[in-house]
C-alpha cells in the first residue's frame, strides 16, 4: 500500500560517497577483510541482523516496545531496507524475512478485532516480536559484559612457558580438532592423488625389472624397502605382483627370520 | 598415618594424612601453583602433597591475604576451578611493552553474543542460537571452536540431531570466571533491555 | 620526564628518568620478571620502564630479601646473567610429583592425526593408516594405546593379517561422546566453514 510508494522516494544521500564514511542511522558500516576468507566484507555497524536493526528503530523512535506502532515501525524497517539496497550493501537473507514477518504482522493489526472475543483472551499478535526483541537486547547485553570482562583479563598475564613444559611438545585437544585434523590429511591426501594422475605408470614388464636389479644389485633386498619406492597405490600392487611372479618363477626366495620380522628377497637362481 | 615421631613445629602442625607444618605446606603449595600450566585445585594439590584438602584450602586463603598484604607486582587468583598465579591487571602497560604483545584480537560483537547465547543457554544447538540472535551465525561459531571458547557437547536428540554447544574451561579462563555460576544472572540484564519504558 | 605534580608517595620517590615509587617499581619489576620466558636482566628491566638501572638491582636486592623472608615456595634467582622465579630445590619432590601425576589428554600432532584416521575409519590396519597419511605412525599408535585411546580389533583377512585398530571406550570419555554416531561429521563442520555467506 503506502509503503511500496514510500521506498522509492527515499533519498540516498550518502550514495557517492566512499561505503566507508557512510552512517546509516547511527551506525557506521565497517569494511574489513574476512579473517578466514580472502575477501572483504562490509558490516552495517552494529546491525548484525534483522533484530539489532528494529532494536535501533525502536529506541531512536522513543517508541515502548511493550506496544509498537507496527505500522510505522514496518515503514520505518523498509526505509532502511532500500537505503542498504541502494548503498548496494550486501544483505543477509535474514532481513528480508524480517520484513515479510513485519509486514505480515501489519496486516493482521489491521483486521477488525473479533467482537465476541473476550478483551482479555485476546493475544496481542506483536507480543511473540516483543519477547524475540527483548530476549535479543539481554544477550546483546551479555556481550557487552563479555566484552569488557575480556577486557580486564587482557590486561593480567601469567608466566611463560617453564623449561619442563618445552620437553613435552603436545597439544591440547578437543573434538572438531579431530574432525579437523582428519579433514586436513584427507585434503593432503587429495593433492597426492591429484600428483599421481601426472606420473607415467611404470608396467609390470618394467617393475619385474626392476625387483630383479635391486636383488642382483644388493644380494639381498628388504621388501619393505621395495615397496616403498612405489608411488601410488597402482604400482604399489604392481610392485607386489611382480614379487609374486618371481617367486613363481623360482627367481627369487622370500625370507623372514622372525616372526613379524622383516621379509627379503633373495636371488634363487644359480647365482 | 600420624606416627609418634611426630615433631613439634615451630608452627602448629596441620592436620592431614600426612604430618608438615604449616609454614612448609603453604611454601609447597605457592611451588605448585606456580609450576602448573594451568590453574590447579586444590584437591590435586592435597592429593600430590598427600593432605587434606581444608588443610590446602587454608593455605591458599593465607598465601592469597599475603599477596595482597605485599602489594606483590603478582596475584594469587581462583579461575576455572582452580588457583593460578598472575600478574596484576594495573601493570600490563609495562608487561606488555616488554612483552611486545598487542592487546589480542578482541572478539567481534557477532561472536561475543553467540558466545553470551551459548553461556547462557547451554547446551545449545544452532537453529536454537539462530532464534535468540535472529542472524545465522555460523562463522562465529567456527570462530569461538578456532579459540577453544566453546567445545561440542553431543547431538540434541531431535530432528535432524544437531550438535549441542556449551562454554570451555578456556572461557572460563579468558573471560575471567571461576565457574559458570560467576555469569551474572540473565535476568540481570533485563533490566536492561525493558528498562527504558517499563 | 618528571612533572611539577609529582606527589609524594608514601615511599620515597626512587631517583629515575619517570618519578615511581620505590614500592611501584618492586611490584612491576616482580610482574616482569614473572612474565619473561628466559632470565631478565636488570638493564631490560629498567629500560622497559623506563628509570635507571640502579634503581631496578635496589628493587631486585629486596625483592630477594622479601622471598627469602617470607619462606616462600618460590625464590628469586640470578641465573645467567638475569633474574628468574623459580621453585625452591628443598620442593623438588612435590613438585616433580605433580609434573608427573598430571592427566594427559594431550596428544601430540602425529599421534592427534593417527587417531583422527582411527576414529573414522575404523576398524583400520597400520598400513591403510600409512595410506591416508602419507607418514608412518609406529610410535603414535604406541602412545595410543598406551593412553588406551585405541584398542586392536582383531586381525583383517588380507595379505599378512594386519591388526585393525579402533577407538576405545576411554576415547569417548575423553571426548565427550556418548558413542561413535556423536563424532562431528564431516558435514557438521562444512556447515560452519562455507556458511558465512549464508
Amino acid at each position: 500500500m503506502e509503503d511500496t510508494a514510500q521506498i522509492d522516494t527515499i533519498a540516498t544521500p550518502a550514495a557517492e560517497e566512499t561505503p566507508a564514511t557512510i552512517n546509516v542511522a547511527g551506525a557506521t558500516p565497517e569494511i574489513a577483510p574476512d579473517r578466514d576468507h580472502d575477501q572483504l566484507k562490509i558490516t552495517l555497524g552494529e546491525f548484525e541482523g534483522p533484530l539489532d536493526l528494529l532494536l535501533y528503530l525502536i529506541r531512536q523512535e522513543q517508541i515502548n516496545i511493550y506496544d509498537i506502532p507496527i505500522a510505522r515501525i514496518t515503514n520505518e524497517y523498509l526505509r532502511y531496507l532500500n537505503l542498504m539496497q541502494e548503498l548496494d550493501l550486501t544483505m543477509a537473507g535474514d532481513f528480508l524475512v524480517m520484513a515479510a514477518q513485519l509486514i505480515e504482522l501489519k496486516s493482521r493489526m489491521l483486521l477488525p478485532r473479533d467482537p465476541l472475543a473476550a478483551a482479555e483472551e485476546e493475544i496481542d499478535p506483536r507480543a511473540e516480536l516483543v519477547d524475540l526483541l527483548l530476549e535479543h537486547e539481554k544477550f546483546k547485553a551479555a556481550a557487552q559484559m563479555l566484552w569488557s570482562r575480556a577486557t580486564v583479563e587482557q590486561a593480567v598475564f601469567t608466566r611463560a612457558e617453564i623449561e619442563t613444559d618445552k620437553n613435552n611438545p603436545e597439544v591440547a585437544v578437543g573434538l572438531f580438532d579431530l574432525l579437523r585434523v582428519f579433514q586436513e590429511i584427507l585434503a593432503r591426501k587429495k593433492e597426492e592423488i591429484m600428483m599421481e594422475i601426472e606420473r607415467e605408470e611404470v608396467t609390470m614388464a618394467e617393475m619385474i625389472e626392476r625387483l630383479r636389479n635391486m636383488v642382483r644389485s644388493a644380494g639381498e633386498l628388504n621388501l619393505m624397502r621395495f615397496f616403498e619406492r612405489a608411488s601410488s597405490r597402482r604400482e604399489l600392487v604392481t610392485a607386489f605382483l611382480s614379487v609374486l611372479e618371481l617367486v613363481r618363477m623360482s627367481e627369487i626366495s622370500l625370507l623372514q627370520r622372525e616372526t613379524f620380522g622383516e621379509i627379503v628377497a633373495r636371488s634363487a637362481g644359480p647365482a | 598415618m600420624a606416627t609418634e615421631e611426630t615433631v613439634a613445629h615451630e608452627d602448629s602442625a596441620i592436620e592431614g594424612r600426612r604430618e608438615i607444618s604449616s609454614g612448609e605446606l603453604k611454601s609447597i603449595t605457592e611451588a605448585l601453583i606456580f609450576v602448573a600450566d594451568e590453574p590447579i585445585n586444590t584437591k590435586t594439590i592435597a592429593d600430590v602433597i598427600d593432605v587434606d584438602r581444608e588443610a590446602v584450602e587454608k593455605a591458599v586463603a593465607e598465601l592469597v591475604e599475603e599477596y595482597d598484604a605485599r602489594a606483590s607486582g603478582l596475584q594469587l587468583r581462583e579461575i576455572a576451578g582452580g588457583w593460578q598465579i598472575a600478574t596484576r591487571p594495573e601493570h600490563h602497560e609495562n608487561v606488555r611493552a616488554y612483552l611486545k604483545s598487542k592487546p589480542s584480537a578482541k572478539l567481534s560483537l557477532a561472536s561475543l553474543e553467540t558466545l553470551a547465547v551459548i553461556a547462557y543457554k547451554q547446551p545449545v544447538t544452532v537453529p536454537e542460537i539462530l532464534e535468540i540472535r535472529g542472524v545465522q551465525s555460523p562463522s562465529a561459531i567456527k570462530t569461538l571452536l578456532d579459540k577453544r571458547l566453546i567445545v561440542a557437547k553431543g547431538r540434541k536428540e531431535t530432528v535432524g540431531r544437531p550438535m549441542m554447544y556449551g562454554t570451555s574451561k578456556e572461557f572460563l579462563i579468558q573471560f575471567g570466571l571461576k565457574d559458570l555460576s560467576e555469569l551474572p544472572s540473565v535476568e540481570d540484564f533485563q533490566d536492561l533491555a525493558g528498562g527504558a519504558d517499563s
